[in-house]
This record gives structure tokens, C-alpha cells and sequence, in this order.
């Protein structure tokens, strides 16, 4: 594994400032700031609702924002369709839109980026080519698929999602942006997808990882923008940042740790340090 | 067997047949077709039908009938009648010209032809042995000879089909008779409640419109009621019969109609067939036989009315 | 932990505009009145009271249907045999009273009895298959055109049945269907209050009710509403039910008004229920819609098909401007709806 | 990390029947042979070599429409001016070759340009508009109906074409779009080639192209799809120009053998294309079907309706017949479809 | 708070033996078993694909199990709909059908149990009371919705989990099931989750709650049940289990810590005990 690199000074992939979005009457940003670098893992993290796959689907082109300016590599942009964020090297994970169920895993996988035959000057789809391909990128992430011929609508929740990752993993370009990628994963496969992360992160590319969990985001993220209601609460580099500190921040002062205090169960500790911040006190 | 008028006679003679446990000829039992343009449901062809199917049970005939609005249809059935390898077809030619290959197969496989209703231009040179029934534009001008005649000076033709030709042929056969102003309407046949409404608002919007000239019995009636929804004396006059017609004529309601006698085409069209294939005859030597126009009016009415409800004329 | 944490924030904007904001028939509300100006302006007779009686009743027989139609399109399902199920009503109730020289409300009531049975049928065939519901009313559909054609014959002998306004019961039966009351110069037929009667019970069984509750989660999610226990085959049912009804009366009405029927006829109708539906802002997958704004539609369609004619417009062309003016009006429809979702700004 | 982890056990089956129990034409495949069977035991001429070359026109003529309108359907719309545009198609050939008394592929061409047109135009207004395709659709129906009563009364005076069998340039369209060879009493008409090939063509596009791939995605989860990066209005506009395309064929057969085209034809028979490709196994919703079940669909179709003919089944009841057939091939095609998925117990 | 009660000796609520589940050619399940006392929480854990969703919807009446038997409240059952499920008091939040997009929330809330108006003698339902008590059970679990009348498929994926809960919770009867209630969830709303699950057995209700994060699964837990493609791979009561041990069951040994490690991140403790398995370590 390379070695830990906090900030790589590298060149701005994209870049959002004063950024706000309204839906009709709801005011889902405002005046939200990011900016992204090669070999740069910036994680968002917020509460329920506090517009953090907005942001996301503002930079992938799904939406578009109504005030303050996006730039992608130093252009100013509104994207009128995820075409054309994908067509810029932006390959997006979203939370809730990322297959059509009825179609084969592997249609899914190369939807958008089919692969074509050689033979047939690209025409053709290479059908086998591309099963493979599935079958392979799926066996990378511990799911072991021996028919991708399968309507992805019938995987179970998780192995949708690793699909999902996978594609955007295999096809990712310049920027990968990840919706919560994690929550519906096993201790397991969350952490093939953060190892996946890094090695895209180690391979020059900008990720931004939107997460609820603090221990997934602080063991990969190089900066950390906080959302409430919209607004920006934080945004800080890894450095000026700690585990613990990070925690509180985004759960507003509240932890598992006091809730575990007040369940009473047996096997909290009574420590009123968060029991997840273990791993920032130093060593015994 | 070669009857004109009505199909009590014929009722007599299969009535007199199943009594004798058969039918009225010796002739073994042959299989005629009869394909349509019609609509599903007409009340017009019905009365077709039965003259046909009369007609066939007292000449040992099994009838097969078959029907359908859209060219391609009536020619695919056409087609399937031939495979069947019937002894005599009888076509009506409202698509003139679509049926001329068709036909031709069917001259091909031996089989004669008869065309009905509709279609007189085309009979012959489709190679069919003779043709029965009305000319459309002759009828038309039929109806508007009497409009001209009673002196109505703003008429509204109401076509429940649109792009019939057959239609279009009596309204403008019609307007080149009638003298007068004259206008076509475009109704939905199937929905009479709309095509009632369609007329109400016509009458109420050209508040010169004397006469309503409706084409099918079915739309005569509708045609009543949307006048009195109108409140103002239009006077109705239409193609073909139907009970509500016969009872406006005796009420006064309905001016005239134009009859063109369906039951008679149909029972004409298998009757000449059978004659044909037992003994080679042809009424008029191949030459067009019309059933009409026959315009009917008040004094008509009572005679007619018996045969009307019972859906021969 | 309970202290509310998430940001909504409502705009200010007066209470009633957004609620009209938001309705599903707003923006049919804004093409019926676009509809209607443009024919107030181009055709002099339309204005006329008179006028006004003959526009009603057309919208009146669109809209009778246009109701329970709706109501299952919001419940996420096709009925393709509705056009038709009006002529199975009006043959039957006619039939079974010739036939049986009854009382004319015999055969009403058993021609309720068949399009209840019709609807139940295809509710059935729907839970039972799981085939869709166009497959399934398609094949209802076709098979009761043929019935209508092949019992009419059977039973009278010709394609239409047989007159009855000589029956008993005829002057009631007519009265409660098929009357009309002129008030200063506007003639009101029956169907308009049947109209308004049926618009009424369904939006307060869509709007206030259990039942319609379960309209909207079953047109909207069929398996997340089974899943928090919703019937929804039952549902679904109950909704064909409703549409038996509709055309249970307006066959009835047909057959009173017109006292002969023809077998044929009604083929076609289906569709144009369905139009004054989604006009009216039903969304054709289901889950969201109207009743009122089904009012609407049947409306917007009375009024440009007769609109049509009172401008005089060339006969030759009718078709062609119905169909410009449903596509303006479902423009128009849709704009409205835009405009208003993104608020006043 | 990366060792297989997943449950995923594949019963043993052998590989080509289980890739044929997942396709979605199995039902109709079965379907079909019963309706073949049904009438091969009740109607001696169904099976006569002639009957065949009839079936076989009559499956054609819907065939050729139901592989586009099949393709669409996959993509998630519908076309409900599908039967119109058909008579567009011959009427517009028509008229343009008799008025500017050209050579007849003149009008031919024209014939395209105007059915391309149409479908452009449905795309655009579906993509610009986001309509339902049900109303985009209705609105051209109803527009073309109108049109083509309207222009063809404006330029040849009457409801029909003029007849243009001794013009120019008339044989050779006649041999390319109407011409028959028969075989050994078969006779099999020119549609049967073009249906032939549109079926290999659509069926190859649909599961062997980039283009396939993005019909299914577009009708499966347009949203979804859109995500991706496919260009979603663009596919689905290429799909409603295919509809043109096969409304073009069909049209210059109907003019090439015909020789007069009637105004007022084709309505109805778009829903006839649609049933077919539902019973071959498309998914109402979108995203799901095959173009080679949409033949089985036509073919069905086809069968039937002749097939009644043939078996002499009184006419009054043909409509019911057809719809009770519909109805059961429809619940044939499930219920094989469900014991396929269920596997061999 | 109440005191811990290990396991509660209550009646038996619900018991699976032997189930299995066959989707065509897929053997999602096989052989599994669980049974469920009032007061007690019961924790079904596994990777992705293990079949816990599955187990889930056989209970749920969503699924029928191929064999086996199931029994509730000692009587055995098949249940054909969902609503016979509920009708004998369980309550269901689903992992992926919970909502009907297009109804606004509070339709969906109330969705199924709809509540009469007292005057109409309940034909007419109480939309002001529906809306009000809908704002209210959001307001607890922290989302605050003055508008009850949007859409439910405008909200963040968040927010619609949360009113799926809240829904299950206040109808739930005697048997709550929950399937990864707190995936989408950000801290503070998982801990009010977690404090609702505690509750509901305090009320001694059988609660049935999946879960991919062991420390939340430690926290409440009673029994603890491990699915592995399929099959049960461990069955223990909490007196029998410590987290450490859970967490890396679950993971088949590899763990974050380990991943922490090969990423090679500064703040990750050299420990190759699992970073959070502190909390089970003994107070210093
Ligand atoms: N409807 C279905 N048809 C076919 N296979 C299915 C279906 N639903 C689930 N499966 C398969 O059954 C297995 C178990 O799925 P299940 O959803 O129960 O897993 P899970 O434990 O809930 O996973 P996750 O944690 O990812 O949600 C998986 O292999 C899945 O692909
Ligand atoms: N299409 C929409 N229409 C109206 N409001 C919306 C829409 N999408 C999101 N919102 C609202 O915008 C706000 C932000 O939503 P968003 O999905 O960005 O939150 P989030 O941070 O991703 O939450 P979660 O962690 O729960 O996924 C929420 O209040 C949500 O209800
Ligand atoms: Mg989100
Ligand atoms: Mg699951």
C-alpha cells in the first residue's frame, strides 16, 4: 500500500462555490462550497435531509443548481444532463437511482458504456466480453454471480449496490462520486469499497464519498465538508480535524456512546468519551 | 326460386321445406360466401344478410357470411373464402378497386362472382357475372331531386362514417340535386349521445337549416331528437329504413327515405347464384340489377311498417 | 434529540393559492377556461344559452364514465372495455324487459346485475392472472362486442333491440334517466345531474375516505400497499365495480332516451373516458390524479368538439382540430403545472 | 476479499433449456402452437396449403407493425397513431405521384419523408413536452385521422386516391412492396419477406447493439438510465421513427396492391399492433420484451381471426371468439412463463 | 431507563425451524431457524446476499417459505398476504418497499390503518388528526415536517426511512420487524431508532432487527442470529457473545482494523484488535 499522502497539492478537478438549490418551495442548499483535487478523497457528511445527495447530483449533472457557480477544471458548467458529467470524467454512485431492475446484471453494469465488438467495428456488442467483465468486477468485490444473466432487481440490496459501485469503480475517469456507498454493506464489502476508494485516490483521481459514518469517512477522507439544513457547518482538511472531534460535529453533540449510557446495557462503557473514538486516543 | 319482393314468400317456402324435412331443391348442397364492408352490428346489413340466408336455406345453400370496414380485411377474407373453395362468392365493391386481384383469383379457381350493393362501376370489369344493388351517387341524387322537389332550401347531410365513400357519394349526389344550400356534418356513428349532441349544436349554430338529411336508419332517429333538442321545425329525411323511420313517416316527423330494398341484394345475390350454377341463367344478361332508389313517404309508411319490424325491409 | 432538525422551509405564500398550486387539476382548470375563450372569441352561437345546455350534455356522457375511469386510472389500471360495457347495459336492460314483458325496472335492475358481474370479471381475471390490465379488458372488450352482437341477434332476431317506450315503467325509467328541465332558455338533461352526483361521491370517497386511500396506494406502489396490508386486489375490484356502475347509467340513459339500441355502437368510447382522465391530470401509470379534474376533461372535450362546430370550422378538418386543441389543452395543462410546482418567484 | 461469497446455486438444468424458459416469447410460443392446434383439429381448410399463404399474409400485415410498436413498447411508450399513419403512408405516395404525375418512387420517398416526419415529431413532442406518450400519441391519432381526410379531399376531390396503376415506375414498386411467388400452391406475398426482415433486423438491434441496450434501459427505469448517460429522448425518438418506417412499408404495400387508398382507414388497428406485442411477451410498463415475441403475437392474431373463418364459427360471435382467444393465449403465456421461473420440481 | 434484562423469559411470540426459500433457480434460504419471546430483541446479521431480507419477508407475509414450519403464538402458519401478517400483530419496515412515492406522507403514514373521524362513525377519515399525529412521530425521531402534505418521494432517502419506521413503531403491535432500519441513518437518527427498539421491548414486545453494524446489533441485542449464504451460521443469546466476537463473525475475520492497517492511515491504531471492538475491551 502507498503511503499515506494528507493533501496531495494536485490540480483542481472541480470546484463549487455558493452553490444553492431550491425545489419548488424547498430549500435543499444554500451557499455550499467544495472544492476537489486530484489524489483528493473529500468526504460530505450530514444529517437526514441535510442535502447532501443534492450536492451530488448537482455535481453529476442530474440536477441543476439555481445560484453561485460550478467549475469543472477550472470552466464554468451547468450540466443539463449526467451525460454530460459523465463526458467531463464525473462517474457517479447514486443513493437511490442506480439500476433498472428488470435488466441483466451485465446490461446493467455497461449501460451507457457499452462495450462493442471488434469484429464488427463496434456495432456489435461484445456480449460474452462484457459478461465476463461483470462476472470479474463482481468477484473483486466478494459477490460471486455465476449468472449475470439474472435481473439485477432480483440481487438483494446490497449486491444492487455493489454493482453500482463497481460500474462506476470500472468506468470512473477523473472523479468518482459515491452517494453513502456504504450503508447498505456489510462490514466486508464496506470495506472492498473503501479500499477501492483509496486505490482510485492513489491512482490520481478525485473522489467525493458522501458517508453517515465517521469511522468509513476519517479512515479514507482527506477533507471533510459538514451540511445542515443545507448550509455548510465545517469544512475541514484532514489535518485540522480528529476522529473524535468529527464525530460530534456531525451527530450535533449526541453519540451511540451516551445513548448506550442511557439504554444501560452491560457492555457500554462508562467512559462519556464516544466508545468509536477508541481508535483516536493514543496508544496505551 | 326467383322471387322480388319480400321475404314472406321465402319464409313460407323454408318453412314448407323443414316441414318436408329439407329444402326446396334437389340441387346438392353447395357453399356460397358472401363478404362485406360493413361495420359490425349495422343494422342495414343485417337485413342483407337475412334475405341471403333465406334465400339459401330454400336453395340448399350453406351460407357463410363474413364482414369488415377496412379494405385489406374484406380482401384477406375474401381470400380465405377462396381457400375455402366455395361455390359462389358475392363481394360488395365499396373499395372498388382493392378487390380487383382478389377477384381475379377467384375468377382463377372457377369460382362465380357476384357483387352487391355497391361497386357498379367495377362489376363487370372485375369479371363478375352480374351486379345487384344501388348506385350510391344515383341514390344521392335521388334524395336530392325530392329535397328540390319539396322545396327545402338549406340542407345539413349528416355522415355517421368518416371517409365512406359510399357516404360521401349520396351527400354529394344529393347536394348536386337539391338545388339549395347544403352542408355535410361529420358524426361518430358509434356514440349516439355525442352525434346527437354534434347535430343540436349544428342546428343551433346555422339557425338556416331547414332539413336534416341523415344517411342509415339508426342516425334518422338520432337525427329526431336532436331536433327537438333544437326546438325549431327541421324537417328529416334520410337513406334506408328502420322502425323509428317508419313511425316518423306515419307522424309526420320524417319527410322521406330512400330504400334501396338490402334484403332483396342478399337474397337476389344467392338466389342468381344458385340459378346460375343449376342452370346457368343470369336475370338481365349480366346487366346491373337495381334494387333502388325507391323513395317512400307518408303513404308508404303503413304498408311497410309490418316487414320493417320484422327486419326484412 | 427530539428537537427538529431538518430544514423545510415553506416559502411564504398565501395557504389556498398553494394548495390550488398544487392540485392535480389545475391545470386542466386553466385549459378548459383557455378552451372556452377561445371559442367565445372565434364562434358567436357557442355563447348562447342553448348552447351552453348542448355542451353539458356532451360533456355530461363523456364525463359519467370519465369519473369511475378515473378513479381506477388512479388505482393504476386500463378499462378498455368501458366504451362498450355502456351498449352491454342499455341491450340488456331493453332485452330483458321485451322479452320478459315486464316492468322496464326488471331490466334495469338486471342490467345492473351484468355490468356489476362484467366489472367483478374483470377485477377477477386481473387478481387471479396478474396479466395486465390492458391485456385483460382488451380481451373483455372484444369479447363483449361480440356478445352484445351475438345475444342481440339471438334474442331479437336483428342487430337492434326492439322499441319499449310503450312498456310499463318506461315513463319512470325515462324521468329518472333521461329527462330534461328548461330553465330560461338552458335545457339540463338527467346525465348532467347523474354527472354531478357521481363527480361528487367520488372525489369525497377519493379525498376523504379510507377507500381512497388505498385508490392512490395501489395505483402508486402496488407492492409497498400490500405490504402495509392494503387489499389491493380488492381494491382494484371495487374500482371495476364503480366503472359497471358508470355505464350501467349512462346505458341506461341511452336506452331511455334513444329507446332503441344499436349493438354496435360505443366501440371507441373507451378511449375518449380515458383522455378526459388524463386531461383532467390523472397520471397513467396511477397513483395520482383527480376526479374533478376528469370533470374537467370531459368538459374541455365537450366544448372542442362542439366548439368545432359552432365555428363552423371545415368538416373535412374535425378530427384534425380535435386532436390540435387535446394536445394544446394537455400543453397548456402541463405548463400550468410547472409554473405552479416552481412557485411565485 | 475477493473470494467468492454469495450464495448463488444454479439448480442443474441444461443450458439451452434454461435460457429458453427465461425468454420472455416462451408463453407466446406455446400459445401459439395451441391456437394451431385448435384449429387444425376443428377446421379442415385451416390446414390446407393455400390457408397457410392467407395466415401468413394476414399475420404479416400486423407483423411488420408490431416489430417497431414492439420495440417502442420495450422502451417504455406507446403509439397510438400507428394505424392512421399507415394510410398516411399510402395516401401521401398516392397523391404525390398522381398530382406531380412523377415516376411513383417519387411519391414513395415523399411517403417516408412525411412518416419519418410524424415520428420525429411524436418523439420531439414526448421529449420537449414530457407528456405521456398515451396523449402526445392520441393527439397525432387524431390529427392524422383528420389530415388525411382533409388533404385528400382537398387535392383529389373525393375520400379516396385516384387510381395510379398505369403510371410510371408503378411495377417495380409493385414488385418490391406487393408482388407474391408461390410455391407448391403456397403463395407468399411480399409483406412476408419484409416482416421477415424486419424481425431480424429489430430483434438483432434489440439484443446485440449499444442502441438494444438503451431501449431496454429507457423503457425499464428512464430515470435511471438517464443517470448513466444514456440519451434517453434520443432513443426514444430513433424508436418512434422506426414506427414511421414500418407505417411506411406497410402503406406503400397497401397502395402497391390496392392501387386506390380509402381516407378514412387504419383506425384501430394500432391497438391491434400493440396486442400483439404484448402477447409475445412485452412488458406493458416498459423495459421488457422481444421483438421475436411480437411476431408470435401477430402470428396468433393472424391465426385466429382467420382461423374463425375457417372453422365457420357463426360471424356474430367472431369478436367474442377472438377476445376469449386473446384471453387464453394471454393466460397461457403466464402461466408457462411462471412455471419456468419456478423450474423443474 | 429500565435495568437490562438479558433475556426475558416471556412467551414465545414467533418461531421459524428449518425454514428454507427457493426464487426459481436461487436457494436464498435453507434450513434456518430463530424463535422470538415478548421483551425480547432478536438480531439477524450477515453479509450481503445471506438471506436476511428474505427471512424478513417470510415473517413479513410477503414471501412464502418452501419449508419448513412457522408458527405464531404457537400455532402454526402460511401467510398469503401481508395483511394476515399484520392482523396478527406484526409489524414490518421493509429494506426497499416501505413508501408509495406519489402520497404525501401523511397518507402513507397512516397507510392501511387509516383513523376514522368520530362524527362519521369512521367512514369519513381524520385527515387534520392523521396530519397532526404524523408531524408529531416525525418530530421525535428528530425530522421536523411542516408540511405533511408533499409528496413522500421528495424527501431524502433519509427521511422516508424514518417515516416508514415511525409508522411501524406506532402501529406496531405485538411484533415489531425491522430490516436495516438505521443503513440510511445518521447518527442522532439512529440512536433514536435504536432507543424506539428498546423501548418497544421495554413494552414487552418481540422485536426482529437486522442489522449490518454489529455495535448497533451489541447495543440492544438479546439473541443474535448469523446467516451465511443461506444457512445459520451461529446462534447465541448476548450472555454468550461479546461484540469482538460478533463483529468478527460477521466479517469472517477481516475487519475495518485490519483494512485501517493495509491503508496504512495515521490515525488507525497498530492494535490488530478491531478499532471497534474498544468498547469491549476492559476499562482501563
Ligand atoms: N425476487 C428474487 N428473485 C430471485 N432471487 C432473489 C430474489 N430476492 C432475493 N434473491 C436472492 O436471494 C439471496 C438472498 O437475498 P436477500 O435479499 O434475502 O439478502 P440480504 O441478506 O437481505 O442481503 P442485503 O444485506 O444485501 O440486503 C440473494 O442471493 C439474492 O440475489
Ligand atoms: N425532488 C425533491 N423535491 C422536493 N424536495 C426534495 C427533493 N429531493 C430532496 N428534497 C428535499 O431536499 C432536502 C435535502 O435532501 P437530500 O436528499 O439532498 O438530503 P440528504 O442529505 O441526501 O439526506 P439523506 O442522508 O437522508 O439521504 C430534504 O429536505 C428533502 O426533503
Ligand atoms: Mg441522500
Ligand atoms: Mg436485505
Amino acid at each position: 500500500m502507498t503511503t499515506p499522502v494528507p493533501l496531495l497539492p494536485g490540480t483542481e478537478l472541480l470546484a463549487l462555490s455558493g452553490v444553492g438549490k431550491t425545489y419548488g418551495t424547498v430549500r435543499a442548499l444554500e451557499d455550499v462550497s467544495l472544492t476537489l483535487r486530484t489524489g483528493e478523497i473529500s468526504c460530505v457528511l450530514g444529517d437526514n435531509g441535510a442535502g447532501k445527495s443534492t450536492l451530488i447530483k448537482i455535481i453529476a449533472g442530474l440536477h441543476r443548481h439555481d445560484e453561485g457557480t460550478f467549475t469543472v477544471g477550472g470552466e464554468e458548467v451547468t450540466f443539463d444532463s449526467p451525460r454530460q458529467a459523465l463526458d467531463r470524467g464525473i462517474a457517479t454512485v447514486y443513493q437511490d437511482l442506480a439500476v433498472v431492475p428488470l435488466m441483466p446484471v451485465w446490461r446493467n453494469f455497461f449501460l451507457g458504456s457499452e462495450q462493442g465488438h471488434k469484429r464488427w467495428g463496434g456495432l456489435r456488442i461484445d456480449a460474452d466480453g462484457m459478461r465476463a467483465t461483470t462476472r470479474s468486477a463482481l468477484a473483486d468485490m466478494g459477490i460471486d454471480l455465476p449468472d449475470v444473466d439474472r435481473p439485477i432487481g432480483t440481487l438483494s440490496g446490497g449486491q444492487r449496490q455493489c454493482v453500482a459501485i463497481a460500474r462506476a469503480v470500472h468506468f470512473g475517469a477523473k472523479v468518482l462520486v459515491l452517494d453513502e456507498p456504504t450503508a447498505a454493506l456489510g462490514v466486508k464489502q464496506s470495506g472492498v469499497v473503501l479500499k477501492y476508494v483509496t486505490a482510485a485516490r492513489d491512482a490520481g483521481l478525485g473522489v467525493v464519498l458522501i458517508t453517515h459514518n465517521p469511522h468509513h469517512a476519517y479512515l479514507v477522507g482527506d477533507h471533510f465538508t459538514l451540511l445542515k439544513r443545507g448550509r455548510t457547518a465545517g469544512s475541514h482538511p484532514r489535518a485540522e480535524i480528529g476522529l473524535e472531534q468529527l464525530t460530534t460535529e456531525m451527530a450535533g453533540g449526541s453519540d451511540l456512546a451516551e445513548l448506550s449510557h442511557e439504554l444501560g446495557r452491560p457492555s457500554t462503557t462508562p467512559d462519556p468519551a464516544s466508545d468509536h473514538s477508541a481508535e483516536e486516543r493514543p496508544q496505551p | 326460386g326467383c322471387s322480388s319482393t319480400g321475404g314472406k314468400r321465402a319464409e313460407e317456402a323454408r318453412a314448407k321445406a323443414s316441414a318436408a324435412g329439407g329444402s326446396a331443391v334437389t340441387t346438392p348442397r353447395w357453399k356460397v360466401a358472401m363478404v362485406t364492408h360493413a361495420g359490425a352490428g349495422d343494422a342495414f346489413w343485417d337485413t342483407v344478410r337475412k334475405g341471403a340466408e333465406q334465400a339459401a336455406a330454400k336453395d340448399n345453400i350453406t351460407f357463410l357470411y363474413s364482414n369488415d370496414a377496412q379494405t385489406q380485411n374484406q380482401v384477406q377474407l375474401v381470400q380465405a373464402a377462396i381457400d375455402q373453395k366455395v361455390d359462389g362468392l358475392l363481394v360488395t365493391l365499396a373499395k372498388g378497386d382493392a378487390m380487383a386481384d382478389v377477384l381475379g383469383k377467384a375468377k382463377a379457381a372457377g369460382i362465380p362472382v357476384i357483387t352487391i350493393n355497391s361497386g357498379q362501376e367495377f362489376s363487370a370489369r372485375f369479371g363478375a357475372l352480374t351486379h345487384i344493388g344501388q348506385d350510391e351517387s344515383t341514390a344521392g341524387q335521388a334524395a336530392g331531386g325530392e329535397l328540390a322537389a319539396r322545396g327545402r332550401k338549406n340542407v345539413l347531410c349528416v355522415i355517421h362514417e368518416q371517409g365512406n365513400v359510399g357516404q360521401e357519394q349520396r351527400c354529394s349526389g344529393a347536394q348536386g340535386r337539391a338545388g339549395g344550400a347544403f352542408q355535410v356534418l361529420y358524426v361518430d356513428g358509434v356514440n349516439m349521445p355525442d352525434a346527437r349532441a354534434a347535430i343540436s349544436a349544428k342546428l343551433q349554430a346555422d339557425p338556416a337549416i331547414d332539413t336534416v338529411l341523415t344517411l342509415s336508419g339508426p342516425m334518422a332517429a338520432t337525427g329526431l331528437q336532436a331536433i327537438q333538442d333544437a326546438r325549431r321545425p327541421v324537417e328529416l329525411d334520410t337513406f334506408d329504413l328502420g322502425t323509428q323511420v317508419v313511425s316518423g313517416l306515419k307522424a309526420g316527423t320524417v319527410g322521406f327515405a330512400v330504400d334501396q330494398q338490402p334484403y332483396l341484394q342478399g337474397y337476389e345475390g344467392v338466389d342468381l347464384l344458385w340459378l346460375y350454377r343449376s342452370n346457368l341463367d343470369m336475370l338481365g344478361g349480366g346487366k346491373p340489377v337495381a334494387t333502388g332508389p325507391q323513395i317512400l313517404t307518408k303513404e308508404n309508411a303503413d304498408a311497410l311498417a309490418e316487414y320493417v319490424a320484422r327486419g326484412t325491409r | 434529540m427530539s428537537s427538529p432538525d431538518v430544514l423545510v422551509q415553506d416559502r411564504e405564500r398565501p395557504a389556498a393559492l398553494r394548495r390550488l398550486a398544487g392540485r392535480p387539476e389545475l391545470g386542466a382548470l386553466i385549459a378548459a377556461a383557455a378552451v372556452f375563450l377561445v371559442f367565445a372569441a372565434v364562434a358567436e352561437p357557442f355563447l348562447r344559452v342553448p348552447s351552453l345546455g348542448t355542451v353539458l350534455y356532451a360533456a355530461s356522457t363523456i364525463g359519467i364514465m370519465a369519473v369511475p375511469v378515473a378513479l381506477l386510472m388512479i388505482g393504476g389500471e386500463f378499462d378498455l372495455s368501458a366504451g362498450v360495457l355502456v351498449t352491454t347495459a342499455a341491450l340488456t336492460s331493453s332485452m330483458v324487459s321485451y322479452q320478459l314483458t315486464a316492468v322496464t325496472w326488471v331490466g334495469v335492475l338486471v342490467s345492473l346485475a351484468v355490468t356489476l358481474a362484467v366489472g367483478l370479471f374483470n377485477g377477477w381475471m386481473l387478481a387471479r392472472t396478474r396479466l395486465p390490465s390492458f391485456i385483460v379488458t382488451l380481451g373483455t372488450f372484444l369479447m363483449l362486442t361480440g356478445a352484445n352482437l351475438g345475444v342481440t341477434k339471438l334474442v331479437s332476431g336483428t342487430v337492434s333491440t326492439k322499441p319499449i317506450s310503450d312498456m310499463e315503467g318506461f315513463a319512470s325509467c325515462r324521468w329518472l334517466f333521461a329527462s330534461e328541465v328548461t330553465v330560461g332558455g338552458l335545457t339540463i338533461k338527467a346525465t348532467v345531474w347523474w354527472w354531478i352526483g357521481l363527480l361528487l361521491v367520488g372525489s369525497w370517497v377519493l379525498l376523504r375516505t379510507r377507500f381512497g386511500n388505498w385508490v392512490f396506494a395501489v395505483g402508486g406502489d402496488a407492492a409497498a400497499a400490500r405490504a402495509v396490508g392494503v387489499p389491493v386486489a380488492r381494491t382494484k375490484t371495487v374500482l371495476y365495480l364503480f366503472v359497471g356502475f358508470g355505464a350501467w347509467v349512462l346505458g341506461q340513459h341511452l336506452l331511455f332516451s334513444f329507446d332503441t339500441v344499436q349493438s354496435g355502437e360505443g366501440v371507441g368510447n373507451e378511449l375518449i373516458y380515458i383522455v378526459a382522465a388524463v386531461i383532467g391530470g390523472c397520471l397513467i401509470t396511477g397513483g395520482y390524479g383527480s376526479v374533478v379534474g376528469s370533470a374537467l376533461g370531459a368538459l374541455i372535450f365537450g366544448m372542442a368538439s362542439k366548439g368545432i362546430i359552432y365555428a363552423q370550422w371545415n368538416p373535412d378538418w374535425f378530427k384534425f382540430f380535435l386532436g390540435a386543441m387535446l394536445l394544446l389543452a394537455a400543453l397548456l395543462n402541463t405548463w400550468v403545472k410547472r409554473r405552479a410546482e416552481r412557485g411565485p418567484r
